[in-house]
């Protein structure tokens, strides 16, 4: 079922058009990320669920009810703002309880919800503090109690991490993804932050800069099997190549001009959209192996010079230039002395597997 | 030295070098007298509305004398800031008759020096030696206002009117009426209109007028100083008490206002010129007096202020067609009063204020 | 219907300010009256503008009004620039006591201004207008300047010492700067205010030194004469025209700084 | 010389603060106890309460209550209209704010007398605001609204209102809208987003805004002297009047210290009703 469903909407800015005839379903119960870059309009799609903007044309639905027409206050969806939008004349307590006492709830009940959720999120004990004495995280962790506390059915959180420190950060998308689990209240997350998403979601949707959605799924198909260069690109990191891709008895090989023919693995549906047209083919820095000596049991092969490294810790990055080309890739740094340590200049192998390369149509 | 000790003398001597900076602006003026004392020029303090501002003109291009003019709206105003300022300010001021008195008892205005004036043999007799100044020793009359009703005829085309000050406290027909702000005044015509005389309110008297006066509330539009005149010609009230220059003002502008004398008699007020006790600018002040009571500039002052000089012959040049010249001239004269305060200061100011809290 | 709500508010606004425009547009258009009584409309004419450059004693009173005005602002603004920035948060105690001499009817001011001077045998004149009305001022200058430079970020001086610049100078490019908005709205507070003031001058004002309002107040005793209403139009054409030449001079000065 | 100089820099914080203090000080503390001790002081029998005594009668008391009615109404009046208005400028004017706001200065820029005066031409019998009602026919006779207590009324109302739009509008604009998308987003109708976000976080202003208008009216001089044709008296008026016509000071002084004793009173009980509503709200 879907908690949340665009059909043909669009949103205008005055002459601007944010978003063009979009249509998504977001599943119920899940924890779902929207992620694009800065400006792309996904504040947008969650303001338009939340009710604050008003669509120019198509249809909302929440729960399979047309919610397009109801205003903010009446619909069963709360958020969690960016900045927080604390109101800052009331205590913690009084800002959680807010809805609440909207609603009319009986004094003790309000006490009790208020407590609990406050207890959910690490806060029993700031209950009485005015909203400037408390840090950044701790303010992040109100505006999300002050949320849940009225059992939405959908949950909005706009960059809700994006003012907090990296350690914080992390902590806090443990938290969200227990709590969600907890709730099982459907999470709508949007984020420019790729990683962020990657931890986060059970699905998620990947918007390109002009309020398109390029490509909807799990984490790991969006990252495995992007659809698009865009998604590739935006998602991790990737080479790209151009190239025309052709069938040889049986096999389908990726030909790029200047590299050479290289094998890839593909259905046959897409075999038919794309053969013999211009497509891409990304390989993700990681799954290339690198290497001084030359190696077997690999179905793909070129020989490249190093450029530069970048020591990360966890992993070593070689920016490689092969013809002219630049490769970027990943090794885990798995022994404390590598083999024959690879220093800039050198000529390396780099071979990787017919089924790690994706092929593109764009 | 201790350091609070420290501490406060300097916090002193702080506060003292402020305290000394700010008395040095404040008393500037002083210290620009003594450097140089003003040069000629002299500072008169008069009504709104009794000097022509080119009369004052003239003066100045004719005598190369200064003029500054400030003006005041009641003689009370006047009386409170000359006391203020003990006099110090003006050379010259134009309190009426009913305050020369208190000013005299202050000792704020000096004895005029009549020699030093050309005109006086041209002042009518009937003002001079009055009761407020007994020898015409200390002002110089100079313009008259008389009392009566300004009265909208065509109000009345229909409808009959009576020259009497009752049109004015009990209207006969359902229309407003203006009232003049000062309660020496209404006080005084209502005693009239009452008594037909203006004796000491007793008890019985204070609380008749009081009646009178409650009641009549219901029908007044406006108890003002202000622009009494255009009451009458924008058409809010048919029937208003004023002074005759109220009336010449109003003919201005439109022809039909007329003024007419009740037949109970009624009151005038005297404007008077006076010497500020500290005035040490004779000379000065008495080329102006000289210059004021010149025919022409009289003339052209009771032109716009509409108020009458006090000289008759001057008085019989002008023409006044609202006004009855030989009416107020002969018998008539005699049932007009000097406006005097029928109560004790205090009493008049609370009775005042008591009918207007309402 | 719903376009009608939506217009509501917009157009309860645009009555405020109809409202609030009236009498100035009545002000306006009556200056303009050929009949010499100012309550009948006789055509259109300029002559009471003529007439009001052709009376000098309207300009000197104008003169007085604009030496009290200019000089009560600067005080204001000096001593609070100076209070302000010498006591900083020091001054969130006292701040809104300040406010006390526009909350006292100004009636009462006055009063106790002819009280004060004539006990202390002070002469009557500018000077005493200047000093009353800077009290009022100041009811402005102090809260709205604190509450400004409470604003202001800290690390902005300490960054401004920390290359290079003496005290005054970080006061004079650094503090000065930020509080320009301040100071340009209390300014003009301060100059209306003392520009505007009839009781204080009814009360303080000395021989020499008759203002604006009470030669206004004067002239209104025989009647508004058309050339008050003449001169009205002509302040407000002149301010009109400064906050003009102002917003223009700003945009100018930005677009070249 | 030079430790003199070092001296005084270091006391420079006292220095550069004493002014405005020392105004404060000799232009308001002193003036108001020359005020309270002439009002217990009569000439020539020292110490007496009898001033208090005369004022604290009929007609005394009613006028200072009549000038409270007229100085709340005023205030009330002007800050329910000026909520709206100032919302709109700060909310939803955009590109006009900042020519909405000089508007709002721009009517200082007219003397206040010509300004009240100008209500003559519109309120008086054959004045603008009658002509165009007998012109619509909406009236068979002028209505008489000149020299009553609504001229009074409606004068004060229009000439203070900016008086009130400042202030409201200065705090609306330091609050954050984001707010008001939050309440709404919790729950909230657009009236109890009202009551409970942008009332209590705008309060301040209000209340400035508030005792600004009530004291100014309370003891404004012009308008009640102008527009009711100076058939009711009001505080202003009367203060005025003792000093000038009576030259009592002692009653005068006594009047003076009664109404501001009043009007701080009543102050203080508008200020407990603003927290109140504060509190209320929430």
């Amino acid at each position: 079922m879907d908690a949340i469903r665009f059909e043909h909407v669009t949103k205008r800015y005055g002459t601007e058009e944010i978003i063009t005839d979009l249509n998504l379903a977001i599943p119920a119960g899940k924890f779902f990320a929207l992620l694009g870059p800065s400006g792309c309009g996904k504040t947008t799609i969650l303001r338009l669920i939340g009710g604050f903007e008003h669509v120019d044309s198509g249809k909302i639905f929440l729960d399979n009810v047309d919610v397009t027409d109801v205003p903010i206050n009446q619909r069963r969806v709360n958020t969690v703002f960016q900045y927080y939008a604390l109101f800052p004349h009331l205590n913690v307590f009084d800002n959680v309880a807010y809805g609440l006492r909207i609603k009319g709830v009986p004094l003790p009940e309000i006490k009790h919800k208020v407590i609990q959720v406050l207890a959910k999120v690490h806060l029993e004990k700031q209950v009485s503090k005015k909203i400037e004495q408390l840090s950044g995280g701790q303010q992040q962790r109100v505006a999300l109690a002050r949320a849940i506390v009225n059992e939405p059915k959908v949950l909005l959180l706009d960059e809700p991490l994006a003012a907090l420190d990296r350690n914080l950060k992390e902590q806090m998308l443990v938290e969200l993804i227990e709590l969600q689990y907890e709730l099982k209240t459907t999470f709508v997350y949007v984020t420019h932050d790729q990683t962020e998403a990657l931890a986060v979601a059970d699905q998620m949707a990947i918007m390109n800069d002009d309020g398109e959605i390029e490509q909807v799924g799990t984490p790991k198909e969006i990252y495995e099997f992007p659809v698009s260069s865009f998604v590739a690109q935006f998602v991790g990191k990737t080479n790209l190549f151009k190239g025309v891709l052709r069938e040889h008895c049986g096999d389908f090989c990726f030909c790029v001009e200047g590299l050479g023919d290289f094998g890839v693995v593909i259905d046959s549906a897409k075999m038919t959209a794309c053969e013999g047209k211009e497509a891409l083919l990304s390989i993700r820095p990681e799954k290339i192996e690198i290497n001084k000596e030359e190696q077997l049991g690999f179905a793909n092969h070129v020989c490249a010079r190093v450029d530069g490294m970048i020591y990360h810790g966890r992993s070593t990055e070689y920016l490689l230039i092969v013809n002219g080309r630049r490769i970027t890739v990943f090794e885990q740094n798995e022994e404390h002395f590598a083999r024959d340590a690879i220093v800039e200049g050198d000529t390396v192998h780099l071979y990787w597997q017919k089924e790690n390369a994706v092929v593109m149509e764009r | 030295m201790n350091k609070r000790a420290y501490q406060i003398f300097w916090v002193g001597l702080i506060g003292i070098f402020w305290v000394v900076v700010l008395a040095a602006f404040l008393y500037i003026p002083y210290l620009g007298q003594l450097f140089h004392a003003r040069s000629r020029s002299i500072s008169i303090f008069v009504w709104s509305d009794m000097v022509d501002p080119r009369v004052i003109k003239e003066f100045e291009d004719e005598t190369g004398i200064r003029v500054f003019v400030n003006y005041y709206e009641s003689n009370d105003e006047l009386l409170t800031k000359l006391r203020f300022m003990r006099g110090a300010e003006y050379d010259l001021f134009m309190p009426t008759h009913y305050m020369v008195g208190t000013l005299i008892k202050n000792g704020l205005i000096k004895k005029i020096n009549k020699a030093k004036l050309d005109f006086w043999h041209e002042l009518d007799p009937r003002f001079l030696s009055p009761s407020y100044d007994p020898n015409s020793e200390y002002v110089i009359p100079y313009l008259w206002d008389i009392y009566g009703l300004g009265v909208d005829p065509h109000y009345f085309a229909n409808k009959k009117f009576v020259a009497s000050w009752r049109m004015l406290f009990e209207p006969p027909y359902d229309y407003r009426v203006g009232m003049t702000n000062e309660p020496r005044e209404v006080v005084a015509i209502a005693s009239i209109y009452l008594y037909k005389n203006m004796r000491m309110l007793n008890g019985k008297r204070r609380a008749s007028i009081a009646r009178l006066l409650f009641n009549q509330k219901k029908f007044v539009e406006v108890y003002t100083d202000l622009a009494t005149d255009s009451l009458l010609t924008s058409g809010a009230c048919p029937v208003v008490l004023a002074p005759n220059s109220a009336i010449h003002r109003a003919r201005k502008r439109v022809l039909w206002p007329s003024f007419v004398l009740p037949q109970e008699g009624t009151v005038m007020a005297v404007e008077n010129i006076a010497i500020s006790a500290q005035s040490t600018k004779d000379d000065l002040v008495y080329a102006l007096i000289n210059f004021l009571y010149r025919h022409d500039s009289l003339k052209n002052t009771c032109e716009l202020s509409g108020d009458l000089p006090v000289m008759s012959g001057l008085l019989r040049e002008m023409a006044l067609p609202y006004l009855d010249k030989d009416q107020i001239l002969g018998p008539y004269f005699k049932s007009v009063r000097l406006i005097r305060p029928l109560m004790l200061r205090h009493e008049l100011f609370e009775f005042w204020l008591a009918l207007k809290s309402y | 219907m719903r376009f009608l709500r939506r217009l509501r508010l917009p157009l309860f606004v645009s009555g405020v300010y109809a409202l609030l425009y009236l009498p100035i547009v009545v002000l306006i258009i009556f200056s303009f009256n050929g009949s010499t009584d100012s309550h009948t409309w006789g055509g259109w004419t300029l002559r009471w503008f003529a007439e009001l450059f052709r009376t000098p004693e309207i300009w000197v009173v104008v003169k007085h009004s604009l030496i009290v005005a200019f000089s009560a602002m600067a005080l204001s603004l000096v001593f609070g620039v100076m209070i302000v920035c010498s006591l900083k948060e020091r001054l969130d105690r006292f701040a809104s006591l300040f406010y006390i001499p526009i909350l006292v009817p100004e009636i009462i001011l006055a009063v106790g201004f002819l009280y004060l001077f004539s006990f202390l045998k002070v002469p009557l004149g500018l000077q005493t207008l200047i000093v009353a009305h800077t009290l009022l001022g100041l009811a402005f200058s102090v809260p709205l300047l604190h509450a400004r430079l409470a604003e202001m970020n800290a690390y902005s001086v300490e960054a401004s010492l920390d290359l290079g610049a003496t005290k005054w100078q970080t006061f004079l490019y650094v503090v000065l700067p930020f509080l320009r908005p301040a100071l340009v709205s209390v300014g003009s507070l301060a100059w209306i205010l003392s520009f505007d003031d009839f009781l204080i001058a009814f009360f303080c004002a000395g021989s020499s030194s008759q203002t604006l309002p009470l030669y206004i107040y004067s002239r209104v005793h025989v009647g508004v004469t058309p050339v008050i209403n003449a001169l009205s139009t002509f302040t407000l054409l002149v301010s009109c025209s400064l906050v003009i030449l102002y917003s223009v001079l700003r945009v100018r000065l930005k677009e070249i700084i | 010389m030079r430790r003199i100089k070092q001296a005084f820099l270091y006391r420079l914080t006292y220095f550069l603060a004493t002014p405005a203090f020392l105004w404060e000080i000799v232009f308001l503390c002193i003036p108001f106890l020359f005020i309270m001790s002439a009002s217990v002081y009569l000439q020539g029998r020292g110490f007496s309460l009898a001033a208090y005594k005369l004022i604290l009668t009929g007609a005394h008391m009613r006028i200072i209550v009549r000038s409270l009615v007229l100085a709340l109404f005023t205030a009330f009046c002007c800050l329910v209209v000026a909520y709206p208005v100032a919302y709109f400028i700060a909310f939803r004017a955009r590109s006009w704010k900042n020519a909405l706001v000089l508007l709002l200065t721009l009517p200082f820029w007219v003397n206040f007398l010509v300004h009240v005066y100008a209500w003559f031409f519109i309120l008086e019998r054959n004045g603008i605001f009658n002509k165009i009602l007998l012109a619509l026919g909406i009236i068979s006779e002028p209505l008489h609204m000149m020299n009553t207590l609504f001229a009074v009324a409606i004068v004060m109302f229009q000439v203070y209102l900016p008086f009130m739009i400042l202030p409201v509008y200065l705090f609306f604009e330091k609050f954050d809208t984001r707010l008001l998308e939050a309440s709404l987003d919790l729950g909230a109708s657009w009236r109890q987003t009202f009551w409970r976000v942008l009332v209590p976080l705008t309060m301040a202003g209000a209340q400035l805004g508030f005792f600004l208008v009530l004291g100014m009216s309370f003891g404004d001089y012009v308008t009640p002297q102008l527009m009711s044709g100076g058939k009711t008296l009001f505080v202003g008026t009367v203060i005025s009047d003792y000093f000038i016509i009576n030259r009592s000071f002692s009653l005068g002084s006594a009047f003076t210290c009664i109404s501001a004793v009043v009007l701080i009173g009543l102050m203080a009980i508008s200020l407990g009703l603003f927290k109140l509503v504060a509190k209320g709200a929430k």
